[in-house]
């Protein structure tokens, strides 16, 4: 809990207050950098063209922060037969479950707002949240797209959270712990048979829960090829469809916030998190520092594979998006864990 | 793992009888009330104002009824008060993306009906500029298509590749768009200096895009699970709708008016296959397009080698009076059969065009093709119909 | 079955200069000959209505034929089911009244837009009102196609409805219904397709103005002002005027 | 040289990766320019001299949107002892782009070579009643008159008039 108290020793309010803080800001500092690098400026080069390069001078970089301060300044309207009070709480819903994940997700070997045993059981639960906002503003715009993109958008989160738990179950067998700080440190200390120059990062071991992983997580982004409920040339926005102004900002800042936590989680479990090596001796204080960074490097890693596969893929049909999850990834799920079981048990 | 479309009942038109079988697939008794869902005028999937009022039983789709007109200009009126010259202006603004290929059919039948033949360098050229917006009309399709299935990518690839396409045409004719390059008895002006070269060195690019449509949409495994199978045309109701073009010789009708019908420009002399699939889904059309797209492809390199010199304007009176006669003549046009029935009683301008666009009977088979279908297929099969909204409404 | 080329009864009144591109007509193989299939299918045709045939004819290598008006849904179950033309070009409409000088005689509102002869001619197999229905239908393997045509009697415009021979011509009906007027019995549901629902009258008449020029005067009418007071002679006359006509 | 065909779903993220590195092909158009082909039609040019206000563009023209109004007037014989000759003179000649279809029917119809198309497309502007050209903005628009280019190989070059 004193972790922060480098020099000047401060209460246990005052220690939560900086990390509330640091929280609220990193969400929209995240949501901005991942928006900016792969929405804007990945993307138009994927598709041979620059994307902005006027607003800001370099590169266009201040674009989503003017785009975030228009949001804010714009009319935020509510359609009349709308539930007022239910299509007003509904961003804020989805956006909580965002800020709920960065409480357990370590940057370092001291710097984590709250370590809890059950870290990583915690995040996904947390993660689920955002489906009943989903369905509230769906449900509240009084709108039939945004009815339809929200049913959609239920049937397709809840479809997914169990391969994104089965990923996940393999990765604690192994690090026989759920503590997120103690999956990192199993990783960085293990060692492949015999060779530990790498440790043990589990994408090389748990490759099938990686892939799992990965696709269930797009599909909790709601991202292409799973961008069903928010479906462009179908549903035009669907849930979000109603939503302007400063509430619209909530759901952007959700989405991408969303987006960089769990490639964060991904990051955390499978490419050992802010940890390097334990073979290459680097010290706990230095890690203090260089830790943060390495994780954000990880983070941008497995984020660009998300965008990327975002940015090829037509979308699938909600039928076939379902057969996919109930009749494929859960059973490779199911005996990913059963192997990882028995080789844990052999080895 | 693609679930392919129910079993459609055999060929009827009354969506009660349906309802029953819609109700049965689902196996639900409770009887849910259907919605009405308004898909457009407004909607990015119409390609521009067409409205699809649908009635939907949850995702499905029990009755569609396309609503048209909100782009009508009333072309068959306005032909009435203009002279000759004058049409050509407006007949391009129909399917405004294969522009030149509306004027080549209407100009063919006043000059049917003058008798004026137009010289052999004219003929050639316009062979070449139809097959040219034929390449650019595909080529965007192919973007488009991706697009309305989710992926972005392809439409931006689409765009960038027609624009050289559109260029070579805007340096021929002066507008981009609407050409207006056709006069009766040949054209308004010659090639400009290096012209042939550009285009071989763009038909180049066109077929390594092909290429890459290819890859990244028509092999795509989540391409095929979309469309495979979704929106089957049988060959003989779709010829009994009026549906023709790609979409007809997708469904396994070995019929091109450029190699069937009455010859016209200088199809005569090009060998080019025409290409069909027997399947008849959203998938077909897809593919027979992207064939067709090289097709034209190797026709414009066939026709630059072979092009003759000479004039490109035969001797036609300043004022054009066509003689009285009436006179229909049909092309493939890339959105399918165009034509124009042209009355004319000797004045400086026709006494009725009936003009008979493409996408208004290749639309006029959603009612029958919608039935039973998901609201994402709906999407899927209004992109793969490729209609024009100036050709739907006239 | 009388096998005429149009000819307009009688000439029209200013001779028809013959301006120096039509092609000798007579030299040139007759444009409007049928190639073997077309006459074939014709021959075939005729023999299947028999007397059902009013007249036929033929214009650039397509043949034309006017039926009776009780026997135009027979014709589309002859042309579809033995004659084996199963793709449905169109159905439309013609009314062959000219149409009335805008702005009543004074003539020179509007010259920019073509002068049609004022007195009334049919088309290559005539008409015995001012109203008629046609439609083209060709076969999607023989390459092979035919125009049909039929009267609608002025005062109860009623054709029969092709919709359940070819469903295709659903729309195209729909279509003429709300340009001209004509009712298709047997149609489903004739309603607007084009128009509003609250449209009235029949835009494609000829009787039915173009607004858009009566509102707006034509900003070719001014002429060039004569000289104030001047001795211009009266043969200074605006050369535009009669070269326009 | 059919390369071997990997899954569509890893191939289509190849093609989407190279293009990433390929250069984009964007022209950042207030910075860079890309100058349309000689023969766009972007504005019609009047060369006052050549008018006779004969009215012929302004009757053929489809949309009706070409005003003029000119008046008669003397002057000096050309060869001296000649009559006075009458000659008409423009007053007014206004093209509403606003209405203006860009056909290019009057640029053809004029007999007297006054009209011509230039490729300037730059005169976008914010009040739509600004888009009535008058007599003298269309003579400034003379200067951006390209020379006609050289036609191709194998086109009869007929005499061509500025």
């Amino acid at each position: 809990m004193s972790a922060l108290s480098f020099a000047v020793d401060i209460g246990w309010g005052t220690t939560l207050a900086i990390k509330t803080l640091v929280i609220l800001m990193i969400v929209p500092a995240t949501a901005l950098i991942l928006g900016y690098t792969f929405l804007l400026k990945m993307m138009s080069h994927m598709q041979s063209r620059l994307g902005p390069m006027d607003p800001g001078g370099f590169h266009g970089w201040f674009q989503l922060v003017g785009d975030g301060m228009k949001f804010m300044q714009k009319e935020d309207i509510m359609p009349a037969e709308a539930d007022r009070r239910v299509f007003a709480m509904a961003p804020m819903v989805v956006v909580v479950s965002t800020f709920l994940i960065f409480l357990v997700i370590p940057a370092g070997p001291d710097i984590v707002v709250k370590n809890l045993n059950v870290g990583v059981f915690y995040a996904l639960a947390v993660s689920s949240l955002s489906v009943i906002g989903v369905l509230m503003a769906g449900w509240a715009s009084a709108n039939k797209f945004s009815l339809l993109g929200a049913l959609r958008a239920a049937a397709q989160l809840i479809a997914y959270e169990l391969p994104l738990l089965l990923a996940i179950v393999g990765v604690v067998i192994q690090a026989s712990t759920m503590n997120l700080q103690g999956i990192v440190g199993a990783q960085s200390t293990g060692s492949i048979f015999g060779f530990d120059g790498l440790g043990n990062p589990y994408i090389l071991t748990q490759f099938v829960g990686f892939a799992l992983f990965m696709i269930a997580a797009q599909a909790e982004l709601t991202q292409t090829p799973f961008d069903m409920p928010v479906a462009e040339s179908e549903l035009v926005a669907g849930y979000m469809v109603e939503y302007s102004g400063f509430r619209f900002l909530f759901f952007f800042i959700g989405e991408f916030g969303t987006a960089f936590a769990f490639a964060a989680i991904a990051a955390t479990i499978f490419l050992g998190g802010w940890a390097l090596p334990a073979s290459w001796g680097l010290s706990v204080g230095l890690m203090r520092f260089v830790g943060p960074a390495v994780l954000f490097a990880k983070i941008m890693f497995v984020a660009f594979l998300m965008f990327w596969v975002r940015f090829t893929y037509p979308r699938l049909r909600e039928d076939q998006l379902q057969a996919l999850a109930w009749k494929v990834l859960i059973p490779i799920g199911l005996l990913n864990i059963v192997a990882t079981a028995i080789l844990k048990v052999a080895m | 793992m693609s679930t392919t479309n129910p079993p459609l009942p055999e060929f009827d038109i009354d969506p009660r009888a349906f309802r029953t079988l819609a109700d049965a697939q689902m196996g639900v008794e409770l009887d849910t009330g259907d919605m009405i869902l308004n898909l457009g005028p407004q909607h990015p999937a119409t390609h521009g104002t067409l409205r699809l009022v649908v009635r939907l039983d949850g995702e499905r789709v029990i009755a569609a009824d396309p609503v048209i007109g909100y782009m009508h200009r009333g072309y068959e009126k306005l032909v009435e008060f203009r002279t000759y010259p004058q049409i050509t202006t407006l007949i391009n603004r129909i399917d405004w993306l294969s522009s030149f290929a509306n004027e080549v059919p209407f100009i063919d039948a006043a000059e049917k009906l003058m008798g004026v033949e137009a010289p052999p360098r004219a003929q050639y050229i316009r062979t070449i500029l139809t097959e040219l917006s034929r390449i650019s009309t595909f080529v965007l399709f192919l973007g488009e298509m991706g697009l309305q299935v989710g992926a972005l990518t392809p439409a931006f690839y689409g765009f960038r590749d027609r624009e050289h396409v559109v260029n070579l045409i805007e340096a021929v004719t002066g507008g981009r768009f609407h050409p207006n390059f056709n006069r009766v008895g040949g054209l308004k002006d010659d090639l400009p200096w290096g012209w042939v070269n550009e285009t071989r060195t763009v038909l180049k690019k066109i077929y390594d895009a092909c290429d890459t449509f290819e890859d990244l949409v028509a092999g795509n495994e989540i391409f095929h699970a979309r469309t495979k199978g979704v929106g089957i045309i049988p060959p003989e109701i779709g010829a009994a709708y009026g549906v023709s073009g790609s979409n007809l010789r997708a469904s396994g009708v070995d019929w091109d008016l450029r190699r069937d019908g009455a010859p016209y420009l200088v199809y005569r002399d090009l060998d080019f296959k025409v290409w069909t699939h027997p399947d008849g889904d959203s998938f077909a059309r897809y593919w027979v397009r992207l064939q067709e797209t090289r097709e034209s492809c190797r026709m414009v390199l066939q026709l630059l080698d072979a092009l003759p010199s000479g004039p490109i304007m035969a001797k036609v009176p300043r004022i054009i009076k066509v003689p009285e006669g009436e006179v229909w003549t049909e092309v493939e046009n890339p959105l399918g059969q165009m034509g124009y029935y042209v009355f004319s009683k000797g004045a400086t301008g026709p006494f009725r065009v009936k003009i008979r666009s493409a996408s208004f009977s290749n639309v006029s088979i959603l009612p029958w093709l919608l039935r039973g279908v998901f609201v994402p297929d709906v999407i899927t099969i209004l992109a793969s119909l490729y209609f024009i909204l100036g050709d739907i409404d006239r | 079955m009388t096998d005429v080329t149009p000819t307009d009864p009688g000439e029209p009144q200013e001779p028809q200069e013959s301006s120096t591109a039509t092609a000798v007509e007579e030299v040139a193989p007759d444009p409007h000959a049928l190639d073997d299939a077309h006459a074939e299918l014709l021959a075939r045709f005729e023999n299947e209505l028999g007397a059902a045939v009013l007249d036929t004819g033929k214009a650039f290598g397509m043949p034309i034929v006017r039926v009776q008006r009780n026997e135009w849904r027979r014709a589309a179950e002859v042309c579809r089911y033995t004659l084996g033309l199963d793709f449905l070009s169109y159905v439309a409409g013609i009314d062959w009244m000219p149409a009335p000088k805008e702005g009543g005689d004074d003539g020179g509102s509007d010259t920019s837009s073509p002068v049609q002869p004022t007195e009334t001619t049919y088309g290559i197999t005539g008409s015995d009102g001012r109203y008629q229905v046609f439609a083209r239908v060709q076969s999607t393997h023989g390459n092979v196609g035919i125009t049909l045509k039929v009267d609608v009697d002025e005062d109860a415009l009623l054709v029969q409805s092709w919709v359940p021979v070819y469903p295709g011509a659903d729309w195209h009906e729909r279509e003429t219904w709300e340009m001209y007027g004509f009712v298709f019995e047997g149609h489903p549901a004739l309603r607007h397709l084009y128009l509003p629902t609250g449209f009235e009258g029949h835009p494609l008449r000829k009787d039915y103005p173009l607004l858009s020029r009566v509102v707006k005067p034509w900003p070719g009418l001014v002429d060039v002002e004569a000289m104030p007071g001047g001795d211009d002679d009266a043969a200074a006359e605006p050369a535009a005027a009669e070269e326009a006509s | 040289m059919k390369k071997p065909k990997l899954p569509g779903v890893i191939g289509g993220l190849g093609i989407t990766f190279k293009t990433m590195l390929k250069p984009a092909v964007t022209v950042q158009y207030p910075h860079e320019r890309e100058d349309p082909p000689t023969r766009a039609r972007g504005v019609i040019a009047l060369k006052e001299e050549n008018c006779t206000v004969c009215m012929l563009c302004a009757r053929s023209c489809p949309d009706w949107c070409i005003y003029i109004e000119g008046h008669k007037e003397k002057r000096p014989p050309r060869r001296e002892g000649g009559r006075d000759r009458t000659v008409s003179v423009l007053d007014r000649f206004d093209i509403d782009y606003a209405l203006c279809m860009y056909c290019g029917i009057c640029v053809e119809v004029c007999p007297f070579d006054a009209l011509f198309w230039s490729p300037e497309f730059e005169y976008a502007e914010s009040n739509i009643a600004k888009l009535l050209h008058d007599k003298r903005k269309l003579g400034e628009w003379m200067e951006t008159v390209p020379e006609p280019e050289p036609l191709e190989i194998g086109a009869e070059v007929k005499g061509k008039k500025k």
